[in-house]
Parts: C-alpha cells; structure tokens; sequence
C-alpha cells in the first residue's frame, strides 16, 4: 500500500496553495535512488493548521528542567502555564537521602492584570524568599512565560539578586513561548545554561567509579531510565548523573567527571553532549535504548568505548540472560502483532526509537516524523553545517566554549578515538532517513489534517503519537498507542521495557472492541447470524 | 474446570425460600409468607432489608415443636388469616422451607382449601416448594416466578401487543433502565418481576403497608396472549424457566438473551426486540449510546486489559459480567457461583475460546474459602460480585466492585445501574476506576521496585 | 401524649379477635398504682403476625456461641442458616497471640436432599475432619437446624466419636429452629451445655490476678465489650473471661477462678451465672454499661462489692476523670435531643439498658420492650418462682448442678453476702417495669402491625429497634437508630460509647433530611417563599 | 474567613482562555482559534483532551517572535484561513492569550475586518478576551458564553415557547440529563452550551471532523424570544452572565439558580421550571426520583454524618457540592476555588447557619498547597473535588471522590452523573461508599486503639 507521489499530490490539492508549497517541503516519500534526502525541518508552522508542536517554555521547563527534582523550578507568568506543565510528562522520580524532591510541586507567580501593567518582578522576588524559606532547596529555576519578555520583567537581575541574598544558585530562563518554532527553542535555552551555570561546577575532579557515564536526553517517562539504569549497573556502569529524568541539580554539576556521555534523545539535549566534549573532552555516543535489538547494540557500542575485557564479558552475559529472559514473552505477543502497520509520531527521537522495537513485533513502520526536529536529526549531523540559519533560529544565541584549561580531560588518544568513530555513534547521530525502508513516508510536523489523510491513504493498523491525536485516530477505527505518555504504562525503555510495550500493543489488536462499530441492526445478514447462534429462538 | 465440595466454608449463596421472596415483592399487591419456623423469616428479611434499605415484610406460619409433630397446617391458615387481615393483599406467596418440607407439609393442597373454604376465591395464593436444601436463593427466585405464572396465567384467544420481559435478580435500577429501553424502542411490555419501586420506594407521604408499583396480576394473566417472550435468562435449566412454559403451554414464541449487560449481550437484547417488533432500525438514541460505549471500551480497553478479574454470584448475573469482562480484556481467571446451575460454565468456555482469553477456572456450587484461594493462586487482581466476598478484597487485597446481591457493606445496591449500553458503560466504568485506583495507588513503588532495584520477575505480571 | 386505654382498645380492634385477645396481655400501659403490672412473655408469637424473633438456633449459634473466636462453629443443615449467622452481629474480635480466631469464617454442612433422605451424619463427620486437619482449632462447637431433628441425625453421638477421635472437645447444641418460642431457646441450650462442659474445666485453681472478674452477656457489637474492658482494667480489674463477645473457649474453661460475675444481658446468660453461683460460690451483679449514670452505679456497685480502699479510690478517679472528658461532648449533643421521645425496642436487655442513655440526652423513652425476653426481665427475678412453664419452656431441659467438690469457694461470708444485697443488685435483676414512667407503655413481641399503629398514635422522634422494622419507621417519616448492629457504628457501651450514641442520635435530629420529604411544588405557599428567597428572579 | 495569596503553589485552576474553548465546543459546527503562541493551543487540547478522551480540535495563530513586534493580525487571519478551509465551520471562536493581549491586539477589528474583506459574513465570528492573566478558566468559560450570546442574539418581535437553559461548565452526562428532565417536563429548550454530544461523543462511522450536536446557532439566535431563561449559575458576576445581558437587552426574564446538585438546589431547579410553565404539579415520574433520592438520604446520613469535607473546583459547582454536604452531614470543613471568585463564600455561609454547621474555612483564589494544609489541619476526612486534589489524597490519605474538570487519573469524567434527583443520588452513593470503604478498612483497627488500647482521644473525632 505505498503512496505515490500522485497520492501526495491530491492530499496537497485540499489545502490552500500558500499551504501545498509550505507542506510538500516537510514530506517525503523515501525512495531508494536517493539515500538521503532533504526535508525542510525546524521552521514556522503555519496558523491555522493544528500542529503537535509546543512553545519554547515547553521545551524549556516542561521538558528539560520540570524532571530535575532537587530543584525547585518557578514558573514566572499567569497560571496557566505552570499548570499546563505539572505532572504531565510522567517523568517518575524517586526519593533519595540527602536529595530533595519537589517533583509533585508546580510553582508560579501566577501574574494578574496589575502585574501586567506594573510589572511582576517583586512578585517574583517575593516568591523565590518564600520559596527559600519553607522548602529550602539548594538551587531554582525561574522560567518566562509570553507575557515576561513582552512587560520588560528582567528576571535574570532578580535572580542574580536572589542568589546573593540566599546563596543558593537561581537560574532564569527567557523561555517565552513565543521563541522559536517550537518546544525546540526551550531545550537550546535550557542546554545552554546548564553548560554554563551547572556542569562542571561541583567538587569532584576524577570520576568516583570506572565506567563513569553520564545519560542524556533520558527523561524516565513512565520508568524508562529506571530500566535503563537497571541494565547498566548490572553490567558494571557508574551513571554519574541523568539529564534529567529524575536527575539532580547536585548529580549534574559532577558530570564533567564521566568519561562517556550517552545520548538518548539527540534533538532535546545535543547541545550538551557537544559543549562537554569541548570543554570537558567527553565524547558522546549516540544510544537508543528502545527495543531489544538497539538495546544490545548500544551496550555493545559502549562496550567498544571502554575497551575492558572484563567490562564487554559481563555485556554479552547480560544481554544473552536479559533476551532468554524476556525474548519468549515477547514472542507470544508478537504473535498478535504480525505484519500489521503503524504510524509513528513523536517528539524529536522516539519517531526513530520505536520504529526497531514495532519491526521486532513485526509491525512494519510506514510513517515516520518528529514534532519539533531538525534536519540533523533526519539527515544526520553531517549536514548541520550546511543548515542555514533564519530568523528564529537566530533568536536563540549559540552559547561558545572552550577547553576547561583545568578540567579537560583527554578520555584516549585523537587516533583511537577517530577508528572507533568508524565502529560507533562516537559523537555523531545519522539521523532517521537512513533506516526508513522504500516507499515509506517521512513527515515533519505532522499536522491534523494530514494526519486524517494519511490514515485514509495507509490504512495503518496502529497509530503512535500523542494524546491531541489519539481520539481522532480511534474515533476513525484505529488503535492508537500514546508515545508521550504511554497511555500511563510503561517504561518501554529496555528489555523489560520491550515486553510492557509489546504487551500494550499487542493488546490493541486484541480487543474485539474495533470489530463492533457497526450495530447489528445496521447490517441484516449479520443480524440474523447473530441470533441464530446466540438466541434460545 | 471444576472442583467438588463435600462442605461449605464461607457460603457464595442463600437458600431458596430467601430467593423465592423477591419476585413477590415484584408483583402488585402481593405479599408472602414462609411456612416454617419463625427464624426464616426473620433472618430473610433482615439480609433483604439490608441489601434494599427498604422495609420487606414477610409472614411466618411460626411452625414450632407442636407443628413438627401435628403438622403446620393449622399456623399456616392462621398466618393466611392475619395476613390479609392486615395487607389486603391480592395475592399471596407461600414458600415452604426445611421444616415444612420435612415434615411434608402439602401447601399446594392446604392453600387451595383455605381460598375454598373461607370464601376467597378472588384471592391468588402461588404455593412454591422452596426446602433449604433443594437449591440456591436462585434456583428459588425462578421456581417462585414459573409457579407465579403457572397459577396466574389464563389461555386466551385474544391475542394483545405486548412483550413479555422476564427479569432474573438484578437491582431496582437496572429494571427501570430495562423498562426506559422498552419504552425508547417503542414496544408495549409486561415486565416481570418489577421491583423498580417496590424495592426502590420512594421516600413520600402518605406511607403503605404495601409499596405502590410491582407487575399487575392482570398483565401476568395476560402473558399467554403476548406477541412474544423475552428472558433474560440463558442458563437457567428449561423445568425452571418461565418463559419456556409460556412458549410450551400457550404458543408464545421464546427468546432467551442474556442480561444486557456487556456489548454483544445488550445487542442480543436489541436485536431480540428489533425482531420482534420487526423494526429494521432501532432509534437513534439507543444508537447513540451504543456508540457512546463503544467510544468507552476503546478508552478504557488498555487498562483493563492488565485486569485479571474473579467473578461470583448468581449464574445469570456472572455469566453477563465475564461476557463484558472478555470483551474489554479484564480477562477472568476464576468464575464462581454458590448455585448448583453448570449449564452457565459451558456458555462460559464458548466465549473465552472466542477470544482467545487464558483458562479460566469455573466453579459451579462453591464457597469463598474456595474463590478465595483460586483467585489468588490465579492472580487475580479484581474481584467483581457481591458484598460476601469482601474477604476476598480484605485478605488478599484484591479489591472488590460490589455487584449483585447482597450488597451490605455499602449503600445503593437497589441503585447500582449496570444494564444496557449507559450501563454498561457506568459498570465498566467501575471497574477501569478500581484499576486505575490501585495502579496509581502502586505505580511508582512497584516501578521502581521491578525496574530500579533489579528484580527479577519480568513486569509482564505486574499490575503497573 | 399518653395513651389512654381507649386507645389501646380502638388499636385491638383492627385485629382479628384471636389476636386481640393473645396481645392485649403483652401490652400494658405503666400505670402508678400497680406498680409492677404483670404481662405476658415467653409465649409463641401468632403466625402471620410480622415479628422480630428470630428461633432457637439464632439464639444459640446466631448470638451465644457465634463470638467466641477460637472454636469452629459448625452449622449442620442447609445453608441458609450458617450463611444468616455468618457476621451479622457484628460482634468483633481481636487477634490475639496463641487464641486462634474463626471469625470470619462460616461453617456449613450444606445438606442436600439426598441428605435429608439418607441423613447427614457421614456428611457432618466428614466435615469436622476437615476442619480439624485444616484449621486445627481447639474445639469445635455443631449447631442443629431443622431438618436435623426431624431426619434424626444424632448430633451427639458424632460429636462423642469426633471427640474421642480427634482429642479435642466436640460440643453438640440441639437448637432446631422449631425448638421454643423465640432465640431464647437458644440461649438457654447453648448456656447449659457451657455449663455442664467447658466453664470449670480449665486448669487454674485460683485466679491470677486480685479483683478477677467474668464479663457475662456482653457481645462486644461494635466494640461495646472493649470499651467496658478499657474501663474496667483502667480500675483494676482483671477480666478472665467474657462471654461471649471477643470471647474464647480458652478462657470460659477458667471461669471458675473470678470472684464476681458481671451480669449485661440477662436474658441470654442468667442460666449460667446461676449455675456458676451454685457450682463455683461466684455471685453475679447485675449490671449496666450503657449511659453514663448506669456506667457509673455499676462500677460503684463492683466497688462496693471488692470492698477495696484503692479499689474504691481508684474506682471514682477514673469515674471523675471520664465524666469531665465525654460529659461536655455530650452536652453538646444532647442540646440537638432535649424533649424528644422515643420508642426502644430490642432483643432482651437493650431495651430496657439504653432508656438512661436516651435519658441523659434529654430523651424520653415513652414505648419500651423486648422481642424475646421472660416474665423476669420485665417483672424481676422475685416472680420466677411464680411463672407457669408451658409446653414450649418445658422442651428446653433445666440443668440440675450441685456445689462442684472441689473448686466450690465462698467468695465472702452469707452474712455478708446478704448485707449487701440489700444495696447492690447482687444475684438480681429488678426488671424492665419499674423503671418504666407512669403512661408510658411496655410492649412485649411488639409486632409490625403494633409498631405502625403505635407510632401513628404516640408520633416519637426517634425509633430504636432493629433492620427489619428501621426502614418501615424511616419511611414513615421518623429517624431510626438500629440497636441491634448501631447502623455499623459503635461501640455505645461505656463513657466513650454514650459519645458516640448521643452523636449518633442526635445527628438523626440534626439532618435536615426529614423537613423535605413534601415536595415544594406540592405546597403553592412555600414554592414562592422558595423563589423569593433563593433565586434572582 | 479566607486566606490571602502571593503566590500559587500546586494551581487548583487553569487559565481563561482554557475556560473559553469548552463553550465553543459545546455549539453545532463551531471551532476555535487560540491567538497566541501556539504552545497555549497545544496545551489546552491535551489538557481537555485527557479529561474527555474525545478529539479537541483548536487552531492557534502560532504568534512568534516577530508576531509580538509587528502584531499578529496576518497570523490570525491566516489561521482563519485555514481553519475554514479544512473544518468549514458556521462559527468561529477567537480566543485571546498573555501575548495578544499583552502586545493589545484588537481581535474584534481584526475579525470584523476579516468577514467583511473575505466576503465571509455568513460566517460567525465570536471575538473573547481571555488573557491568562485575566482570571480562571471558570471566568473565561462564562465570558465566551456571553460573548457567544452577544454576538449572536438578535432582537425579535416574535416570541417562541422555548426556555434558555445556559449550563455552567458540568459533565456531558449532566448535560444530558438536564435535557432529559426538561423532555420529562414537557418544557421546550435552548439549552447553552450543549457539550452532550460534542464532548461525549459516540464511535460511530463516518468519522466527522466536527463532531454532530451542540447548541444550534439558529436556536442561539432566537434567545431573546424565549419565555424565560433559567442560568445554573448564581455565584457569577452579573457582568460575566449570559442570562442578565438577555434580560437587559431582550427583557427575557431571568430564573437563576444553582446547579441542580443536592435536594434543594434540584427542588429550586424544578421550582422555576414549574414557575415559568405554571404548572402547579411536576410529573409524578419526577415526584417518584426525588422520593427516591430523599430514601437514599435518609439511609445515607448515619454514614455521611462522620464525614468532614474538603470542597474544590469551580465556584458553581463547589456551590452545590457544599449545599448537598450540608443537607446530607458531610459537613464541609474547607471549601477551595482558583477562582478569584468570592460571591460564592457568602452563600455558603448562608447556608451553613441553616444548618447550624460547624464553622468552615472558605478559600477562593486558593492553591492546593493551602488546601493540603487546611484540610489536614482540620481533621478532613473526605475530598470532593477534580483529579488535582490527588496529591490529597496521596499524601493525607484523604480519599478524593472526583467530580468536576480535570479528571484525568480516572476514566468517564464526561460520563459521571450528579445533577437531579436521580444524579444526586448516585454523587451521593459514591460519597457514601467512599466514606464507608474507609471505615470499614479501619474499623477494627481503630476501635481497637481508640476503645480496647484505652487511648485517650475522645471518639467523636473518630472515623468510626
């Protein structure tokens, strides 16, 4: 069933044509000839086509700060975007002595009218004393929301005067969510700043364990770096911290210590992984988590990395006591699951992530895209230089760093370092493009009326995506399978991830519910069937 | 599969006199005596009363010492005499218990010379044989409503446009929801038993011996001249079924369906009153919902589907409840009934096997001791039935949706809506709720536990 | 609002002569001049008269043997009966180390028909060795029903040969059902065969402790039974056993070692205080933990008895300290109830026991009576010896005891003995009567018929009695409080209980509930004072 | 007594534009645009998304950086564009954010412009301001609705027998419900806004981009014809209410009164339906409900009577919750809204004192961190209100009987029935179970304790 581009172009001829021309460049059908091809990514989504993508504050505190639990994160606006960002990621976190956990908190200066007109900078200020004084963290986030930028609130002098007067660290983010093309914007924001305030401002100077790494772009949604943390232990890993999921301002500032960072979500955190390596000299390798067979390769890539005898014999115990484990339960889920198709369509790396985990079903991928992605993470960083810059991405400065003349660490030499870039991921992300097979689509920013159209022309079997989406796929007879949240399952992260997702979707097509849309009185033949078999008449 | 028992530890069932109550307290005017020792009644209408939180006034015959040795026939008279002194009531039922069947008491014949005698001919007195020992409070609320119609029902030539709607034992809402049904579909009805206000009475002035509502004696008189029979009933054995001795004696055309309870088992009923009614199409209100549940079953399908759920009470009522449980993936792991009745365990199997669910354990004729230990060797994580299997939610923490009879542990048994599409949807409702209820209530601890810490078990098990 | 016998006469007159002429001797109007009116009790109810009674086996298994936690209790019939007894009086237990407990537990022989054709004694043998391998109690107690006298299964002798086999006592009640007019039966079976088997066959000489006491009558519904134990430790006392509420075959075997007998419920236990008295020396005091001031005079009248310097101190500190702790909760209370009457219908002692409770609150019990006790409990003990047995009394066989040998210990001098029973209620129960008030009425086996003609007639505000009559009352427009499970509330024994009755009734007061049941388009007058006051218009 | 606020810590409110969109939702063939950034849209919909599990369609003018330099009036338009493009709509909600309004975009001008220069005057276009500084969701919800009617109702000569029914932010099932009362009543309606079918939406095929029902606009537009309007709304502002513009401008007499929760506020429901029809007597089928729920209150109050609530949500509704409380025992301790409203405090002591309640602490504008801390203080032992108040249940072990929006740890919040007699009476059934699942999980515990153990706090503060 493989769209044509005569399929596209009768979708692209329902929407107006200052539309077509916008949305063709956002949409490919993957096509062998050429291996890797140019999609328009990162840019504007236009008014009145309802998209997925958020603003920059949710980027900024929904995503990268909100899981950070020591921290308590302020949100500087009218209420409704603290609220909008309260619990609603499922990132879990755990208590910890000597850690505090403000996880369950939402905290806003929640700005009237008059703060409008005469500014809210003394609410503000007046928050974060009342906030230090009854829960007494060691470090707080102040987030902008639309209204901050606009008044001229300048949030980063009442932080700096609050950190004075409290001596705990107050980090303020112009996350306005006006900013940017999308949640996008609030990640780079948030990276920067950590880079710059957080990592690498603790005491440590050598790393406390062999095998130091840290996980970035993990946000532990339903439990996944739970699992994942799990794995690496077992096999003999340190993680010196998270970024973020059920991460701490105290972890983070030691990261500089690792010797490896991974990356699992490339698009939200990349800025990171790249300014540690500069500064701190740790190269990242590129991670995905999801799915058994990812699973094994990336623990295999970072076995590669480290070099230890020891350290890879206790890899492939794992991983052979882990797939013996888990491999038959997935197998008999996987049987409910045979050559169906999905959509998948998630942030900016689960669109690629689960696309592994849904073949080891034998659920084919036919649709693919992120929300709010860039080129690299389609076409792979190879092309970043030659990405170039508009207007939005320019709001956002490049944050520039150097060495750390006392802190940079060389973790092995230029030259084996550049033979296992050949092996491994090292610092590097190839991006989507090249495992979507022949024929299957990509799309960027996939909105709601493309969404509608793509399913009349696929017929898929499962849709992927998040909860905006989900009751408009069901509501047309198809299972859908919320990659936000997990629909509160999880974690799908892992091996025993892996199973809890194979369970979840297999259990889609189970249900007898999709047979049943149609009453029996609509439809006579099947009418009389039924009584014939079920009646005592 | 199922498992024998020699005895009874912790009974999944009353006895029949207990169930033969009920339908006379559906009936209009009606009132009911048990013959036997004064403690039968008494202790029926105290768990009745319980249940409904309404009053349930049954007579005793007070058979004592003397009666065993002289016969109770003079004390049933005297009841009898007390009785309609007091109610007036058109009709009465008189149920026999351990006593009077031991002692073989022929209340067939002692009724019958009572209306002669005593000139009270226009009095309908509906003797039923209910001996403690000769079935559960179910097989006793059948027998009860089959005597009913067998001493009330008239050959007739005329023929009139209405259904019949025999109701086994479900709650006071659930009827008013069957006659709300009934009436959007357009058809003339005599439902029968109904307890919608009699065992549902509203709080008002002035107050009556006799609560308003109940089946008239002049509709069950009818009931040969019907169009045809609806019973909600397909696991009752043919020798108790009312609507089969309708069918046999008088020509009216049967169908059995199942409570609408679930789904298919509500388009069952559908279907049965489009066919009867030859409507092609039923309106679109009733469409509505249907739709409105399905629309709730494709929410909820993916936290059900982590339920293994142990169901007991009455077979009717269970049978219903595994049907809507296989529909929406709660999958039952064991099936129960206090009720002798294994026809139930059959249609059971049929529907697993439609699904390809997991093995279920039915039992037939068992006790909580017994449901207790296979649910949880079964690990089950719901437990759905009456109050009486609270221990079940108590010691092995698997927490109970009350439904069925009795519910005394909590209020609104009467109340309790689950039939049709809407209620449908507000049972199944319960049930996803008690689900999400106790992951929430677990998720992070057990996350964290299976995952974090490392334990073994694959989380496949795991209710998270 | 007193009733006049016209009125009683008006009220007869709707009953068929036979009736009027059995129940006019059950209801008497108290009347000054004679001030202990006979009345007719302990006699068969008329069929078809709605009643309250239960039978035989209800008064045995059902409220005598149903508490005590560490036997079995097997239920030989059908299932009903062992279902209806299966806690429904709401008589808690406690765990306690090395005393098992059944409690929750229903024993059954579920006899079939083929049973009552081919009888059930195999079936009932076959039972007790399933109970004693699995449950290994220490002895198990059968209960008759019915069919089983009629069938002939002799009870006994399986229990003799269960007995001999298993080593553990078997105890056989013939309580069918049929047997007596009311649960009194019951009592008295179950209490001959305490006396004659378990009371005295423990090991103890002596008591363990100084002023050791049995607690006899109390059921601990809804933890009354724990309260009086509160109390009566917090004095001094040392409780050996209670019977039968939370009580346990393990402790009745010592009851022998108390020196004083306390009496609660009459009716259900007198036989074995008596006999406990004839056999052991053990006076009983009759005594009263329901009200404040009956809480009170009981404790005095046990002080009084031990005739302990500290006991007596000790007795009135606690006394003092309770009376300033629960009497100005109650006060608030009780402003809710001031010049209320009631209607006090129950079992055989309630009836009489909560009128100073009701009292205390401010309200007046105007109708009082018990639904199965003896000429005793309303006359006294004085006119025992003046009660006809009829043919239904004389079914139940009186235990003969004598002065046991060696355990027979005089607890003080007759002198002594007989000194004091001139000030406290020692080996006595003066009865219902004279504390009833001048037109207030006093109704035996108070029928259903009766209760809605006297409530019509005398309009109470509150109606205390049982299930089965609570919601005939409720709908009739009256509060009702169940006296005999609390409406699952509790405990109202003792200082804390009147808190939490005088709590309870006067909330029946309080809810506004019963202003509303006309409807206000039903009253043109108050449907406008509605709009005026609520709405805009 | 209330307690002021600086900051809000745990928000037990949304924002207004939020508020806005539900109304929109709730008319036939409407959508609606959020102008602002386009994260306030995406927002939004997942938000009511999770309580309804229905699609929730809603465009955004995506403003951005240079939106809030130059103004987002091309984004606006451009977004109009497109949303008629795609959905074809009869009308066209414009709602407000921070930035529009901050950077004062004139949305009236703009749309008016817009139909006039798109040739679009066919097309309904309702311009809210709703900046999310501008009060809660609860405000924006009744500023739409009358903007909605200003916008929409025209002066007529011709009267019409219908009554306006407008409805405050309650569950489609209540929705439902009203109109079923009022089909019962035999009374002709406009009832605004209907999310019935909108937000409660059956599966069904063929899959529609704009979901059937919801107020007519036709029907809107005739308002001012109608014989009376009966608002469930009597804590609003007057400049914030629908049915006080339409008695102003129109002269439609104006019934308000509160949402139909709770035996009194059904009773002044009725009333006024009674009033405006001049019946002297309401159906006996609705007698027959109220005598019901009345039944179910006399058994419930010995339950409710050890209740001690805590209230949150909308002002409305946490007004009619509080009413049932008071008349059932579940005495409120602590009432909480986000709303900056206050008119509703006076009204609830009002009622208090009638009943001689204990006093009790009435919190508008409040946070759930103040709510966690006063209902703990105050011995709380039940919390009525929406899935926000978890965290107090979680924490305090207070259980939450959820009512209101959100609901999102639970399923069928769309579904879940309170208002009327019969309504009432399930509410109530879910709070008295909830209190009685919490006793009898403690009882034996805590008698033993507080009795047994001889501990010395008095009993009557006791769950027991």
């Amino acid at each position: 069933m493989a769209v044509t581009e005569k399929d596209l172009q009768e979708l692209f001829e329902k929407m107006p044509s200052k539309v077509q021309k916008n949305r063709r460049k956002h949409i490919l059908i993957k096509n062998g000839e050429i291996e890797n091809p140019e999609i328009e990514a990162n840019t504007r989504t236009i008014p009145g086509i309802i998209t997925n993508r958020g603003c920059a504050y949710a980027g900024c505190k929904g995503v990268v700060l909100g899981p950070i639990k020591d921290m308590v994160h302020i949100t500087h606006g009218p209420i409704g975007c603290a609220y909008y960002t309260w619990g609603t990621r499922r990132n879990k976190a755990k208590r910890e002595d000597n850690i505090k956990n403000f996880i369950n908190y939402s905290f806003s200066t929640d700005m009237q009218e008059s703060d409008i007109v005469f500014g809210g900078e003394k609410k503000l200020t007046a928050m974060i004393d009342e906030v230090v004084e009854i829960l007494q963290p060691k470090a707080i986030t102040i987030s902008a929301t639309c209204p901050v930028g606009l008044i001229g609130d300048d949030i980063n002098a009442v932080a700096r005067e609050a950190q004075k007067r409290h001596g705990i660290q107050v980090l303020a983010f112009s996350c306005e969510g006006y900013k940017g093309v999308s949640q996008s914007a609030g990640h780079h924001i948030a990276n920067n700043s950590f880079v710059e305030h957080v990592i690498g401002k603790g005491e440590q100077e050598e790393a406390p364990a062999k095998f130091s790494i840290n996980l970035l772009g993990e946000y532990n949604i339903g439990g996944d770096g739970w699992e994942v943390e799990r794995i690496l232990k077992d096999i003999g890993y340190h993680v010196v911290s998270v970024m973020t999921g059920d991460g701490s301002w105290e972890q983070m500032r030691n990261a500089h210590v690792a010797e490896l960072n991974l990356v699992q979500c490339h698009r939200s955190i990349n800025y990171i992984a790249e300014k540690i390596e500069t500064k701190y000299g740790t190269p990242w390798l590129k991670v995905n988590f999801v799915g058994i067979e990812s699973t094994i390769k990336s623990l295999r890539d970072m076995a590669l990395y480290f070099d230890d005898a020891e350290l890879t014999a206790r890899t492939e115990a794992v991983i052979a006591r882990e797939v013996a484990r888990v491999q038959p339960i997935i197998d008999q889920y996987a049987k409910l699951c045979q050559n169906k198709t999905a959509f998948c369509f998630v942030g900016g790396s689960r669109g690629h992530h689960f696309q592994g985990l849904f073949r080891e079903l034998g659920i084919e991928t036919i649709l693919a895209g992120y929300e709010f992605a860039h080129r690299d993470d389609y076409e792979g960083r190879d092309i970043i230089p030659s990405i170039k810059p508009d207007a939005d991405s320019k709001n956002i400065p490049d944050l520039h760093v150097e060495a750390d003349p006392k802190r940079f660490r060389l973790k092995m030499s230029p030259e084996k370092l550049a033979e296992l870039k050949q092996r491994i991921p090292l610092s590097d992300y190839p991006g989507m493009n090249v495992d979507m097979k022949e024929g299957h689509i990509i799309v960027d920013d996939l909105n709601h009326f493309e969404t509608e159209e793509f399913i009349k022309l696929l017929k898929p079997d499962i849709f992927s995506s998040g909860i905006k989406d989900k009751y408009v796929v069901q509501k047309m007879g198809i299972p859908a399978k919320q990659l936000h949240s997990y629909d509160y399952s999880g974690p799908y992260a892992g091996f025993n991830g892996a199973v809890n997702f194979a369970r979840d979707v297999s259990m889609g097509f189970a249900s007898p519910t999709w047979n049943f849309i149609t009453p029996p009185w609509k439809n006579s033949p099947a009418l009389s069937g039924e009584m014939n078999e079920g009646g005592d008449k | 599969m199922t498992i024998a028992r020699n005895v009874n530890e912790n009974p999944c069932n009353m006895c029949m006199p207990m169930g033969g109550i009920i339908p006379f307290k559906g009936i209009e005017n009606a009132m009911v005596i048990i013959h036997g020792s004064q403690g039968c009644s008494t202790y029926m209408r105290r768990h009745i009363a319980e249940h409904f939180n309404e009053p349930v006034d049954v007579g005793s015959s007070s058979l004592n010492e003397k009666g065993t040795v002289y016969g109770g026939e003079k004390n049933l008279k005297q009841a009898l005499d007390n009785i309609i002194r007091v109610y007036q009531p058109k009709l009465i039922g008189v149920l026999t218990t351990c006593l009077s069947e031991t002692i073989g008491e022929d209340i067939e014949r002692i009724t019958a010379e009572y209306r002669l005698t005593k000139d009270r001919e226009e009095l309908a007195i509906v003797a039923v044989p209910t001996p403690g020992y000769g079935g559960s409070h179910t097989e006793g609320y059948l027998l009860a409503l089959k005597k009913i119609v067998m001493k009330l029902a008239k050959k007739t030539a005329r023929k009139h446009n209405k259904v019949n709607v025999i109701v086994p034992h479900i709650s006071s809402a659930d009827v008013r929801e069957i006659k709300r049904i009934l009436q959007m579909v357009g058809i003339e009805y005599t439902l029968f038993p109904d307890v919608s206000d009699t065992l549902d009475r509203p709080l008002a002035k002035p107050y009556t011996k006799i609560p308003v509502g109940g089946t008239p004696l002049a509709e069950i008189e009818a009931m040969p001249g019907a169009i045809a029979t609806i019973q909600l009933g397909i696991t009752m054995d043919d020798e108790l079924s009312p609507g089969k001795y309708l069918e046999e004696e008088f020509g009216v055309p049967l169908y059995n369906v199942p409570i609408p309870i679930g789904l298919k088992n509500t388009d069952r009923f559908m279907t049965a009153l489009g066919q009867i009614t030859n409507q092609s199409c039923l309106p679109p209100g009733i469409e509505a919902e249907r739709g409105r549940l399905l629309d709730a079953m494709v929410d909820s399908h993916k936290y059900n589907f982590q339920g293994r759920s142990v169901i007991f009470g009455e077979p009717e009522l269970v049978y219903a409840v595994s049907k809507i449980c296989f529909e929406n993936g709660v999958f039952p792991v064991v099936i129960g009934t206090g009720s002798p009745n294994s026809r139930f365990a059959e249609l059971i199997e049929m529907d697993r096997a439609e699904v390809d669910a997991p093995p279920v354990i039915v039992l037939p004729a068992t006790d909580f001791v017994t449901l207790r230990r296979e649910a949880k060797n079964a690990g089950a994580n719901i437990a759905i039935g009456h109050s009486d299997g609270r221990y079940i939610e108590e010691h092995e923490k698997i927490p109970l949706v009350r439904l069925g009879f009795p519910i005394h542990d909590r209020v609104g048994g009467q109340r309790l809506l689950s039939v049709g599409y809407t209620g449908t949807a507000m049972f199944l409702d319960r049930i996803t709720n008690t689900l999400l209820a106790e992951k929430r209530r677990s998720y992070r601890k057990s996350m964290y536990e299976n995952f974090y810490q490392g334990l073994e078990q694959p989380p496949a098990c795991d209710m998270n």
